[in-house]
């Protein structure tokens, strides 16, 4: 079998991922609704999964793709316990805006 | 062949990541959001890495949307009050976004010039679940089992975060 | 004997004190001060002899830090200087009603034992730490034990504290590079760090902040004044007459030979502000009306005269200012014991609210015109000795410097003659003046009579502390 | 046993000292007694030694101990009894006995007697190092030492702070002088790598080294201005009559016969280095000159008996730095000589009076004592005629070899001495004829006072007396002993060719003689034919008046640099100290404003927080990846 990545071109996944990533950025200082801007995170950790997953077909070796492995179950761990804090809040202020969040004052 | 099936997946994932974050709705964004991780899996499967797309499937689509989904509703935020951020917000954003995009997409540029870049083609299988399982048992069986036990504190700790302190509230 | 046994001395005598309670707390103090006195005679007769009562073991191999204690000539004659004058100014407190005094004394003790080890300590974190543990006893003595309102005093103290500390920073970052250069905090390598012209002025400057303001040097010495007002008279003492030695020691035993060719660029600048603060500390002192902002200011002349002398880089006046260093611990111990005299006496430090003294306590007077003519630098006092050496030295760099150091003469007697005719003479005072009691005679006669004894034959400390200031001066050239 | 001389010689009047200030109060009038042994066993092992030297023309030498050692040498304590330093050593000693004696009563009943000798023998021993001393550093001890007596002499009544501040004033005013002194030490010690006399004259003597001698000449400069401070010159004289604020017998020793000429005695000790530098020496002249003049002037119209006898001083001290310019320095000592007997002779008169007056001084309520003192009048009498030139008594010959030496270097200092001459010879008979002379003027109480003084006070006022008349012996013109004694001292001297009496010699005699002759009558008509007494304080005008106020100088002195150093150290004590000080708390308030500043950023805004977290790894990113 062929190897997909010398076809597409492993710069390609780069844009992609880059674009990607990017998007995530954006989404993150555009909106205010946490629970969207956890969306977001998400949307960076798959843009970096998708470039160790490009890389492993790369180099032809696996050890990306284990990586990828242990990130999903971060992010997994990660949500978890994020969208359990956000509950806490939205039941203490009614609101999940971060806006509204600013306890954090110094 | 393939070429033209990347690119039509990859508009797929930029657009619906793109819907994502511009979704008024938050429960459209994470529809879109879906469909964005479902064309993700389609990119690791063109990748040869076809365990690692049901993986991607079970755990994104299936797991963590179902949650924040959930949780959205259990928030009840289907109705969009969320309201918009300043135009200032948005400007500095889009900027920001430009900018990091330019940044990182012009260092890579820069970068692509130099390499010369070396296909590898061993042509030994390396992506299987079989060779997967096996590195991960054998190589990565302390992180693998970190990880479990990540998971594990995790649970608690959302259990603990989301549970009604009830002396607090009897008091 | 070697000198662990000194520093050991003075530590369990800070602890013995603490725990003897209130009332033995100044006689325990007293008799560990004694102790140590002895044995520094003892070292320095040992030294003399020929033997090295130095040591050096590993403390930390990595860093590579070591417990090195150098007792050369130069650092045992400053040792006897705080381990001499520690006694007499414990002894001058007592009879005063201090409040937890064995805290108190038990803090002078340990302030005592960490001058010391800056004195003796050879290696350079090893110093650091002493000298920044001998910043904390007189922090908390002059904030307990000092004058004045306690939010008044402590914005002063604070200053006082928070100025020397930042300025020490300064220092180890100094250390710290050295280290990366050197791999090695102990004095003799950091002598043979071969530094070029560049890193040494970033360490000297470095050095210059943490020393410049210890002792002090024109224009960071505005913590001085207030703190020693408002410091209690112990407390004082201490600062003025040991701790300052410890940043113009430092000039001499660290920052000179580390970094010799930019002290040798930087020299005219320093040697200008130390002048400066020469004639600035005389001309301020002039109208000073609390005698002992008034100290404070003269102080600041004789160490801007020192600190001139350490920088000449030649050995004459590396060997004044040594001296005169110890001279100067005397003399203005002495000084700052006249005033507090004065104050049991009157209740007031203010030398408008004195004067006619004179014709009531005529031994208070007569000691009080020694230590006066020997802070002025009258042949015959060991004042003299230094200051000779100091304007010689500099007078064979420049001419100028001497002359204009020299000015420290007349600026002296004007401040010091104009200060004594108003405290002390004229009409009788109303208020009645008890002269002399036993203990003062015993303080103010020993001080006197050192102050005498080595202006006249200042041969053996002279002797002792050349051949370490001939080693030094061998690294500058 | 060269040794054991220096050290009877010191130890003796310091452990006078010593035993007066510790026990004086005990001892009582013993005090005095055992002051004046000291001071008359020092002048005997003086006589000692005198006779040793001038027998074996050999100096006697010894080092005690060393004392300051510098890189390039070191310093003993070393001392050297030559023929100068003993001649000085005789007279310092000898009259020191005679004015202790005088003050056994002097100063009887006064609360500090004791103390009083202790400072006394003090002095004397200060003064002994100071002629001894072997070297520069040596001679310095007991030029401050001297210095210190002085101040602790003059403020002795320091009740009175009028007193003290002319204690102050001399003891500040001779540090500025001593800080001359240190700066020709030092150059001295720049050049030879040695501050001993033999040696830095050995060095000269043998030395072809001619491009130093700018460097000799600095040395010289400073080393006069030392001598300025010391024997009050001008710039800095003014503090000699202040320092009559002392008992009188002091005024005698120290102000008038021992530590003032110090100046004299170390520029003839070190007459090899001035010899080098002749701009100096002209220098020297010129400020003599002048002083003596500018003094004398001021002498005419004193009221206060001692004020002028201190002018006087000023003046002859004056005279005597005139003839060391020219590099006469035997002249200058033979002038010191005796000037310290007639002077100490005068001071101890007028003490005499003072002590009859129940210490007043005003000239204007005195007069007619010659009826009450004769032995007081006689020997005034005596020594104000030797002063002002009266042909053949001591201070004749001194002074006019002084004018003949002026005469043959430079006619116009020549004048100017003379005519301080003649000033002299007008105001010492004005202060004669006002005080002895015509009625009593003072009040009723203290006519009845007026007696004789005791024995042990006139009797050293006899036995200077008689040495006013008879010094002049010791340099006879001609054939002058002194200059042959002298001879080892002082290398080049311009006086040492034994000048033949020509007809010049003569017609400078005779000159001077006339000029005594004008001073006296002038003062004659005036104080006796016309029984002038001096107007009241507030009645003076004019010239007059100036002259009465001393030109002013203490004002101008104080305007100009007292008054200025205290506004500066107001100035810097208000102002500079406190900028200072807020620089220092400014740096804190920097940094407290920052953290405030800072706070406001950290407000809680989480969306703030990405951006700048984004904005961050932009210039990170940048910064890693295209600027380097």
């Amino acid at each position: 079998m062929e190897n997909v990545i010398e076809i597409i071109g492993i710069d390609k996944y780069i844009y992609l991922s880059i674009i990607l990533f990017c998007i995530g950025v954006f989404g993150i200082l555009y909106r205010r609704n946490a629970i969207v801007m956890f969306m977001c995170i998400e949307i960076m950790l798959n843009s970096a999964n998708m470039l160790l997953v490009a890389f492993s077909t790369f180099h032809q070796d696996a050890e990306g793709q284990v990586f990828v492995f242990f990130t999903m179950a971060v992010a997994a761990a990660e949500v978890a316990v994020g969208l359990a804090i956000l509950v806490t809040i939205y039941r203490n202020i009614g609101s999940i805006d971060i806006d509204k969040l600013k306890n954090l004052k110094g | 062949m393939i070429e033209i099936l990347f690119y039509i997946l990859s508009t797929i994932t930029l657009g619906s990541a793109a819907l994502t974050v511009l979704s008024k709705n938050p429960i459209h964004s994470a529809l879109w959001l879906v469909v964005s991780f479902f064309s993700l899996a389609g990119h690791y499967i063109l990748l040869n890495s076809q365990f690692l797309g049901m993986v991607h499937i079970m755990v994104y689509s299936g797991a963590i949307m179902i949650l924040m989904l959930f949780t959205i509703m259990l928030m009840n935020l289907n109705i969009s009050h969320e309201v918009s951020k300043p135009f200032i917000t948005k400007l500095v954003a889009t900027v920001a976004f430009c900018l990091i995009g330019i940044l990182m997409l012009s260092i890579v540029m820069r970068g692509a010039q130099t390499y010369d870049l070396q296909y590898a083609t061993s042509g030994q299988d390396f992506q299987s679940a079989h060779v997967l399982g096996k590195i991960l048992l054998n190589e990565y069986v302390m992180p693998f089992e970190m990880v479990a036990v990540l998971l594990l504190l995790a649970m608690i700790g959302a259990v603990l975060i989301s549970k009604k302190d009830k002396t607090e509230k009897g008091a | 004997m070697n000198v662990t046994i000194l520093l050991l001395t003075l530590l369990v005598g800070a602890i013995a004190t603490y725990i003897s309670g209130k009332k033995p707390a100044a006689k325990v103090a007293l008799l560990f001060g004694l102790v140590a006195f002895v044995e520094t005679i003892v070292l320095i007769c040992q030294h003399n002899a020929g033997t090295d009562a130095g040591y050096m073991t590993q403390w930390i191999s990595n860093p590579n830090i070591h417990i090195a204690l150098k007792a050369d000539g130069l650092a045992l004659a400053l040792t006897l200087l705080t381990t001499a004058l520690t006694p007499i100014i414990i002894f001058s407190s007592f009879g005063d009603h201090i409040e937890k005094s064995n805290i108190f004394y038990s803090l002078v003790m340990f302030m005592s034992f960490a001058m010391t080890g800056t004195f003796l300590a050879a290696d350079g974190l090893l110093y650091y730490v002493f000298w920044e543990l001998s910043l904390l006893p007189i922090y908390f003595i002059a904030l307990l034990w000092g004058n004045d309102t306690f939010e008044v005093r402590k914005k002063a103290i604070l200053k006082f504290f928070i100025y020397t500390f930042a300025g020490s920073l300064f220092m180890l970052v100094g250390f710290i590079y050295l280290y990366s250069k050197t791999g090695s905090f102990l004095l003799q390598d950091l002598y043979n760090a071969r530094l070029t012209g560049t890193e040494q002025y970033w360490v000297f400057l470095a050095f210059f902040l943490a020393y410049a303001i210890k002792i002090p040097v024109f224009p960071f010495h505005t913590w001085q004044a207030s703190t020693y007002e408002k410091a209690p008279t112990v407390g004082t003492m201490l600062l003025a007459g040991i701790m300052l030695k410890m940043g113009l020691y430092s000039v001499i035993r660290w920052q000179i030979p580390i970094t010799p060719i930019a002290a040798k660029e930087v020299m005219p600048t320093i040697l200008v502000l130390s002048i400066i603060g020469v004639v600035y500390g005389s001309i301020v002192a002039l109208k000073q009306a609390n005698i002992k902002r008034f100290f404070a200011y003269s102080s600041l002349a004789h160490v801007g005269l020192i600190a001139a002398g350490a920088y000449t880089l030649t050995l004459d006046g590396m060997k004044g200012a040594v001296l005169q260093m110890i001279a100067h611990g005397f003399v203005i111990v002495g000084l700052f014991f006249v005033g507090e005299i004065i104050y049991r006496r009157y209740q007031t430090r203010m030398i408008g609210e004195m004067g006619g003294i004179r014709q009531q306590a005529p031994k208070f007077a007569s000691i009080f015109m020694i230590l006066m003519f020997a802070s002025i630098g009258l042949p015959g006092t060991f004042s003299f000795i230094g200051e000779f050496n100091i304007l010689y030295g500099l007078s064979q760099i420049n001419l100028w410097y001497a002359v204009i150091g020299g000015t420290t003469l007349i600026f002296g007697a004007f401040y010091m003659l104009r200060m004594f005719q108003k405290a002390m003479l004229g009409e009788t005072n109303a208020k009645p003046f008890a002269d002399l009691n036993t203990k003062e005679s015993i303080i103010l006669g020993v001080l006197a009579i050192v102050i005498i004894f080595l202006g006249i034959y200042p041969k053996p400390l002279a002797d002792l502390i050349t051949p370490s200031l001939v080693e030094i001066v061998s690294y500058i050239k | 046993m060269d040794t054991n001389v220096i050290l009877l010689l010191l130890l003796v009047p310091l452990l006078g000292s010593l035993v007066n200030i510790f026990f004086g109060k005990k001892l009582g009038n013993g005090s005095g007694i055992i002051a004046t042994l000291a001071v008359l066993i020092s002048f005997i092992v003086t006589v000692v030694a005198f006779v040793q030297v001038n027998g074996t023309k050999t100096p006697i030498q010894g080092n005690l101990f060393e004392w300051i050692a510098v890189e390039k040498f070191s310093i003993s304590f070393g001392f050297l009894l030559d023929q100068l330093s003993l001649l000085w050593l005789l007279f310092v000693t000898g009259i020191g006995t005679l004015i202790h004696l005088y003050s056994t009563s002097y100063m009887k009943g006064d609360e500090n007697y004791g103390k009083y000798f202790g400072y006394l023998n003090l002095f004397i021993f200060f003064m002994i190092i100071l002629v001894a001393g072997s070297n520069l550093l040596i001679t310095f001890i007991g030029w401050e030492g001297v210095g210190l007596c002085s101040y602790l002499l003059i403020g002795f009544w320091h009740k009175n702070q009028d007193y003290n501040d002319a204690a102050k004033k001399a003891f500040i005013m001779n540090r500025i002088g001593d800080l001359g002194f240190l700066i020709g030490v030092f150059i001295l010690a720049f050049l030879f790598h040695s501050l001993d006399y033999m040696t830095i004259k050995t060095a000269l003597m043998s030395g072809t080294n001619h491009q130093i001698n700018t460097w000799i000449g600095c040395a010289a400069l400073a080393i006069f201005i030392g001598a300025i401070g010391k024997s009050a010159q001008i710039p800095l004289y003014t503090w000699l009559p202040d320092a009559m604020a002392g008992p009188t017998p002091v005024s005698a020793l120290i102000h008038a016969a021992t530590m003032v000429t110090a100046g004299i005695f170390l520029i003839t000790r070190l007459n090899f280095v001035f010899d080098l530098a002749p701009l100096v020496q002209d220098t020297i002249a010129i400020v003599g000159a002048f002083t003596a003049l500018f003094a004398a002037s001021i002498g005419l119209v004193q009221n206060d008996i001692k004020k002028v006898l201190a002018y006087s001083t000023v003046s002859q001290l004056g005279l005597m730095f005139m003839a060391i310019g020219f590099g006469a320095y035997e002249v200058a000592v033979f002038h010191v000589i005796t000037h310290a007997f007639f002077k100490a002779c005068l001071f101890l008169g007028s003490g005499s009076v003072i002590h009859a007056m129940g210490g007043e001084q005003d000239m204007r309520r005195m007069g007619g004592l010659d009826k009450y003192m004769k032995v007081t009048y006689i020997t005034f009498l005596i020594a104000t005629a030797a002063i002002s030139g009266f042909p053949f008594l001591s201070g004749f010959f001194s002074k006019d070899e002084i004018l003949m030496v002026a005469f043959e270097h430079n006619k116009a200092l020549y004048i100017i001495g003379s005519i301080a001459s003649i000033m002299t010879a007008f105001y010492m008979f004005r202060l004669v004829f006002l005080t002895f002379k015509k009625g009593f003027r003072g009040t009723q109480e203290q006519k009845n006072h007026l007696h004789e003084s005791p024995i042990s006070m006139t009797l050293p006022l006899i036995v200077l007396a008689v040495l006013s008349i008879f010094g002049g012996l010791i340099s006879w013109p001609g054939s002058s002993w002194l200059n042959q004694y002298l001879q080892p001292v002082i290398v080049k001297s311009a006086a040492n060719h034994p000048h033949a009496l020509g007809f010049e010699a003569y017609m400078l005699m005779g000159v001077a003689t006339v000029g005594f002759l004008i001073g006296l009558i002038w003062a004659f008509r005036k104080y006796i034919q016309k029984a002038q007494v001096p107007q009241e304080d507030d009645k003076i005008t004019g010239f007059h008046k100036v002259l009465y106020n001393k030109y002013y100088i203490d004002e101008i002195y104080d305007k100009l640099f007292v008054k200025p150093i205290y506004i500066i150290a107001t100035f810097f004590r208000d102002v500079v100290e406190v900028a200072l000080s807020g620089a220092v708390f400014g740096l804190g308030k920097i940094a407290d404003e920052l953290s405030l500043q800072g706070k406001k950023a950290q407000n809680g805004n989480i969306g703030l927080y990405l951006f700048a977290f984004v904005f961050g790894i932009c210039l990170l990113l940048y910064y890693l990846f295209i600027a380097r």
